[in-house]
């Protein structure tokens, strides 16, 4: 006789399968007697008297789910147990639907569509994204490598049709409070957003939600739309739709620094439609919104506060500083810290707008940056992979992801570099941005923390003391959730501001404050 | 009303040709999608696309 | 993003207007098991199943399974008065404006006889017997003397129980249900069915035959006693529920006809269809309970 | 201009599939009835093939037909004479006819005759040998001969009259209640077969020959679930061949393969072949089998397939798809995969799965190039060397060439006209 036990913590079964194993196992030849069943004491206790209790038996708890069986030799009870997996772990089979293998099937399948996503590789898109359109379909075009000719063809095509073409290179939207592609879950409410740039519009949609308010639509137009050659189509016809829009109150535009003719083109539709607009064009001259009649904000959370602001009948103020208290004590604490040489500020971003904002910021309080992706020609890095002085990286730049995931979707890059930049002695500051919502990495705070931990063993053993300051672009109904996110790279001793720009501003005021004190 | 208004109006559904995870995200998110299982046209092959762009 | 057609009003309790966390605990086909702390559970069921306590009914397909909706063991729920949501998974039930289900029992004036409770209750035996599941321990109801283990382990045990409440004697009665909790494979034991069982008998017959409703709970309580730790935690809150007279739809439907009516068949079956041996145990314990208080009558 | 052209012939080539009219007729003998039949004319499964490139089904098939034939007394000779040149080889559908497997007609074998009653064109097809050793897997030992001859002198003769007693059987609908009873119409003909005995029963019981005889007769249908193929195959050909050679169009008319080479025909580019080497089926081989004891894909029988049944059907036939090593959703997946490259759908053959959807019907080489998605063929898997007989089932997919190379060619023909 061979007496054999399994145990599975914290498992749970239904009692249709457990009497579907007793009764099953019971019938096999050579199984003398079985107890299945949760670890309870009677439970126990029954299997004792059924001379089918071990030690290891005796010690598990009612959320614990038992087999023991007595059967005549370890090739039955192998036998039995096998078959009791089986029978465990037996998933129905996901029946897959079917997938149709080109758009005019899919039509077939889904003639009422009103919108296709389509990322697929840019030299293939525009011929899916013609056809589309040729229908009737809304589109969203994430690929990028697509000609300056083919969106303009494309995109005069929608606007003839009267349907959106969002993109190329269109990685955020936000239609009907529905997530496309890499967007955060953001509350509904009166705020309209028309963007150039994807994380651009994930910050602002994030720092609006985290105001208290939310968004009606969030379109995105793709980064090129408001270059002279396309002359802004896509961010007019988006405009012109939320003006009709009787859920948007409020307007906001981000992009980056637009064609000056284009600029103009913008804001005066948006004067026309009289609803109240924030407008962002990253580090581009505020005075021309001002004379069209918009706010221009000055950074991606201010433009977020203001657009709020005017919502709730506020005046617009200039945000420039921090929400978090305390800050100044913060900031003459951890520059003390540092040592002689550590003088600069290194950014790796996941997010290409922030990454800008980064820049802009902080070019103005502390002078010139070198980049991947400068503000400057100057800036250039002759090496990408090796950062000189203040160093941002753009790690979702094409030069880093030909051929390999996002890092908002793999962290790979990220890791990697974060372990070469804490080798440098001169480094003070790590900023990272950490970019949550549908379509990013499950735990991108997760992923980063071992790597974190390495390199702060790295800067250790040199007697150095590393810096790390981050935020979290990210809302409470996120799939990662943000306060998950946070409490994980604090428990790191990651500094987490509330947004971007503020996370930026604390790393300029540290090495401001370090070089002040010399 | 534009038909960019009356997208606003509808509940979303989606076609999405490319990315799987996109749509399992839409999923996720209640909208109706159906996935294209999309390959090259012509498996990519040059000489057989301007074949078939021929016979259009 | 879901919608729920009804709430258990023991709810009302357990979901207030403060927020808090729970975690998954389990998850079936059609019922999603939320535990909020040690003392309180959420469960959500498709809109196949019928009401229970603690239990929130979603708006869905009636075979749309719950694990389609990616619920896994461990994910962090976040629920209050207004709202289940378990992020990971993006799924968020609205509870505002839901029908509510009423869990609190039942009582109503009988106006059959003795004679035709009694026939009542014999007619549960025999349908348990010809359509019930007797792997778990309804057996006990036929009489016979071996033939599965749990059986002729509790055996002793339940007469001890029928004899400690027909006495009123608490000792007993604690000491008998104790070897009776957690008894059984399953999530909620199969000796646990049975004593909820006997608690919906001992509430709805008792109040038959005019027993104050206190010296009922003082049983109910008694039997329960000492449950901490002895069973899974979902089977606790289920007899937990139980004691303060609390059962599920068809649970209460059977009792209801039991004592208010001449045709019990279809509230039999649908009660003997729950679950694998859940429904059948369940059942044995009204019978068991029914007929004993048939004959006690009277509490003392 | 060129695409309406083509749309236009398309859709008069799938009015004349859908229109077809398949009718069994009558029961003959190959070289009085199949037109350019002669004692040493054998014909054969595919396309065109010479005896050296034959795989060893096939010449297994050729020797035994040559032995039942009494051109040659053993393997040997048949192999000599098979070898010699003086037997003229042709494929099946060249004369109007297709075979399962090896395909082979000799000139004595009774042969089913079909007729297309709409368009007056007729079709021919080998009474369904059985399971087991048989001749069109390449046996040519005694008792295959034996049993073939027990065809040509009993069965044939019996069925013949039967069939006069009962009139002209309508397949089409025959094959339609088929595919609602759980047949494809190519690896699984349990249901058709039934039908046909249901049908014939009575009249061969009125037939004059002796109830020994009928008994032998009946029980031989009864143990072959196949033997309904044989007519599954010339109802689809003669539908098919009604379109063989229609201006403009695009739809494949003919798929085969001689177990060496897969060929396909297409109705613009009439009787032209396109040729690729046949694949190896994929699926489940009989216990004591592998996959190196698997001859490559041979037969006409994937005519089903060009017509829209067989692999095409999948979803009407839940109970074979562990052929394809799946579920019963898998089964439905085929089947829709198959609506991206056809034309139509059918108009009588129909799924109960897919609501009574139509099969997809009429493979059009433009979506097959396009798309890159190659028909799904349902087929049994002889093995390699003469005379073992079946060794699973499974399926296959024809070459991409045979499809790339129909485009290349369809495409010069217009610019010889100056249509491109």
């Amino acid at each position: 006789m061979v007496l054999k036990y399994l145990i599975r913590e914290n498992a749970y079964y239904d009692s249709v399968t457990l009497m579907i194993i007793t009764r099953e196992v019971k019938k096999i030849e050579g199984v003398k007697e079985v107890i299945v069943g949760v670890g309870t004491e009677l439970n126990k206790e029954l299997a004792g008297n059924l001379n089918l209790l071990t030690p290891e038996l005796q010690k598990i708890t009612p959320n614990d789910f038992f087999i023991s069986l007595d059967s005549v030799d370890n090739n039955i009870a192998k036998k039995a147990f096998a078959f009791v997996d089986e029978l465990l772990s037996k998933k129905k089979a996901e029946s897959e639907d079917y997938q149709p293998s080109t758009f005019e099937s899919a039509l077939k399948y889904m003639p009422d569509a009103n919108l296709v996503l389509i990322s697929l590789p840019g030299k293939y898109a525009a011929r899916e994204v013609k056809k589309a359109l040729l229908n009737d379909k809304h589109v969203m075009l994430f690929s990028d490598n697509v000609s300056l000719e083919e969106e303009m063809d494309l995109k005069n095509l929608a606007k003839q049709s009267g349907l959106l073409m969002m993109g190329p290179d269109c990685g955020t939207a936000i239609i009907n409070h529905i997530s496309l592609a890499f967007a955060n879950v953001v509350r509904k409410g009166p705020i309209g957003i028309v963007g150039a740039s994807g994380t651009g519009m994930q910050e602002v949609t994030v720092m609006i939600d985290k105001l208290g308010s939310g968004i009606s639509q969030a379109i995105g137009t793709g980064g090129r739309d408001l270059k002279a050659e396309v002359g802004g189509i896509m961010m007019i016809e988006s405009i012109k739709a939320l003006q009709h829009d009787p859920l948007t109150e409020v307007m906001v535009l981000i992009s980056k620094p637009p064609d000056k003719e284009v600029a103009k083109k913008v804001l005066s539709i948006l004067k026309e439609g009289e609803k109240p607009s924030v407008v962002y064009f990253a580090g581009g001259d505020p005075g021309v919104i001002k004379e069209y009649g918009s706010v221009p904000g000055l950074s991606l959370e201010d433009t977020a506060r203001k657009a709020v602001a005017i919502t709730k009948g506020m005046p617009t103020e200039d945000f420039t500083g921090f929400t978090v208290t305390n800050i100044d004590k913060i900031i003459q604490e951890e520059a003390k810290k540092l040592k002689k040489d550590q003088r600069y500020i290194r950014g790796l971003y996941t997010g290409g707008t922030l990454c800008d904002e980064a820049m802009i910021i902080l070019s103005a309080l502390i002078g010139d940056i070198y980049s991947n992706v400068p503000l400057k020609p100057e800036g250039k890095l002759s090496n990408i992979n090796r950062s000189y002085k203040h160093s941002f990286i753009d790690l979702g730049d094409d030069e880093f992801t030909r051929g390999k995931p996002h890092p908002m979707i793999d962290p790979y890059v990220r890791q990697e570099r974060i372990l070469s930049e804490v080798k440098d002695r001169e480094v003070a500051i790590i900023l990272m941005d950490f970019v949550l919502g549908f379509g990013s990495n499950s735990d991108p705070a997760g992923e980063m923390i071992p790597y974190i931990q390495k390199a702060r063993k790295i800067a250790a053993k040199d007697g150095r003391h590393i810096y790390i300051i981050s935020s979290v672009c990210g809302t409470e109904a996120d799939p990662q959730s943000l306060i998950g996110q946070e409490k994980k790279l604090k428990e790191e001793g990651v500094i987490v501001m509330p947004s971007n720009a503020q996370a930026v501003r604390l790393a300029a005021a540290i090495v401001l404050s370090r070089r002040n004190s010399q | 009303m534009t038909k960019i208004n009356e997208l606003f109006q509808e509940k979303l559904k989606v076609i999405n040709m490319g990315l799987e995870s996109f749509n399992e995200n839409l999923k996720k998110q209640n909208v109706k999608t159906v996935q294209v299982d999309w390959k090259p046209p012509a498996r990519g092959n040059k000489k057989m696309l301007s074949l078939l762009d021929k016979l259009k | 993003m879901l919608l729920a057609k009804s709430v258990a009003s023991d709810l009302n309790d357990t979901l207030t207007s403060k927020t808090v966390e729970g975690i998954v605990h389990s998850v079936f086909d059609h019922a999603c098991n939320i535990q909020l702390d040690r003392n309180s559970l959420v469960t959500l069921i498709s809109s196949k199943l019928p009401n229970y306590p603690a239990a929130v009914k979603l708006d869905i397909a009636e075979d749309q399974k719950l694990c389609s909706f990616g619920f896994k063991v461990g994910m962090k729920a976040i629920v209050n008065k207004d709202e289940i949501k378990i992020p990971e998974v993006c799924v968020s039930i609205k509870l505002t404006g839901v029908k509510v289900w009423d869990s609190a029992p039942l009582f109503l004036k009988s106006k059959i006889s003795e004679e035709m409770l009694c026939e009542n209750i014999e007619k549960i035996r025999k349908l348990i017997l010809e359509y019930g599941k007797t792997e778990g321990i309804a057996s006990i109801l036929d009489g016979n003397e071996v033939d599965n283990n749990y059986k002729n382990f509790i055996i002793n045990s339940v007469k001890r129980l029928a004899k400690g409440i027909s006495d009123f004697d608490y000792k007993e009665i604690t000491e008998a249900s104790k070897r009776l909790i957690g008894l059984g494979p399953g999530l909620t034991p199969a000796a646990d069915d049975f004593l909820l069982g006997i608690l919906a008998s001992l509430y709805y017959i008792g109040y038959y035959f005019g027993n104050h409703l206190e010296s009922l709970k003082k049983i109910a309580s008694f039997i329960i006693y000492d449950l901490p730790g002895r069973t899974t935690f979902i089977s606790e809150i289920m007899l937990r529920n139980g004691m303060k007279a609390r059962f599920s739809e068809p649970i209460r439907d059977l009792v209801l006809v039991v004592t208010n009516s001449n045709s019990i068949n279809d509230e039999c079956v649908n009660l003997l269809n729950i679950g694998g041996t859940s429904g059948s145990d369940c059942a044995a314990g009204i019978v068991f309970g029914g007929e004993l208080m048939a004959k006690v009558k009277i509490l003392k | 201009m060129v695409q309406e052209r083509i749309e236009a012939a398309n859709k008069k080539v799938m009015e004349i599939i859908l229109n077809g009219q398949p009718t069994l007729l009558d029961i003959g003998v190959a070289e009085e009835v199949i037109p350019g039949m002669t004692k040493i004319t054998i014909l054969h499964a595919g396309p065109p093939i010479k005896w050296e490139k034959m795989s060893g089904p096939l010449k297994g098939a050729v020797i035994g037909a040559l032995i039942y034939e009494g051109l040659a007394v053993d393997e040997k000779e048949a192999a000599e004479l098979a070898a010699s040149g003086e037997i003229s080889y042709n494929p099946c559908h060249h004369h109007k006819t297709v075979g399962p497997m090896a395909g082979v007609v000799s000139a004595s074998m009774p042969v089913w005759i079909l007729q297309n009653k709409k368009y007056s064109n007729y079709s021919y097809c080998t009474l369904n040998e059985g399971l087991g050793k048989v001749l069109r897997y390449g046996a040519y030992s005694d008792e295959v001969i034996k049993r073939l001859k027990w065809m040509e002198n009993l069965l044939a003769p019996l069925l013949k009259q039967a069939l006069k007693l009962h009139g002209p059987i309508d397949l089409k609908t025959m094959i339609t209640q088929a595919l609602q009873m759980g047949d494809e119409g190519h690896n699984r003909n349990r249901a058709g077969t039934s039908l046909l005995i249901r049908e014939l029963a009575p009249y061969i019981i009125q037939t004059k020959f002796s109830e020994k005889e009928k008994i032998e007769v009946l029980k031989f249908i009864d143990s072959n679930d196949h033997f309904f193929l044989n007519l599954t195959m010339p109802a689809a050909k003669c539908t098919m061949d009604a379109v063989k050679n229609i201006e403009f169009s695009t739809i494949v008319t003919v798929m085969a393969r001689n177990g060496t080479e897969f060929g396909i025909r297409v109705s613009g580019l009439g009787e032209r072949w396109f040729t690729g080497p046949a694949g190896i089926v994929e699926g489940l081989l009989f216990p004591g089998y592998s996959a190196e004891d698997a001859n490559p894909d041979i037969g006409d029988s994937v005519i089903a397939e060009t017509v829209g049944i067989g692999g095409f059907a999948m979803a009407a036939a839940p109970a074979i798809v562990q052929f394809v090593g799946g579920t019963a959703k898998d089964a439905v997946n085929f089947t829709l995969k198959m609506y991206e490259i056809t034309a139509a759908e059918n108009n009588i053959y129909k799924i109960p799965a897919l609501d009574f959807r139509g099969t997809p019907t009429g493979i059009d080489i433009r979506k097959v190039v396009e798309t890159g998605i190659l028909p799904s063929i349902n087929t049994g898997i002889a093995h390699k060397d003469p005379g073992v007989g079946q060794i699973g089932a499974g399926l296959v997919k024809p070459p991409m060439n045979c499809f790339e190379d129909a485009l290349q060619a369809f495409v010069e023909d217009l610019e010889t006209k100056n249509l491109v």
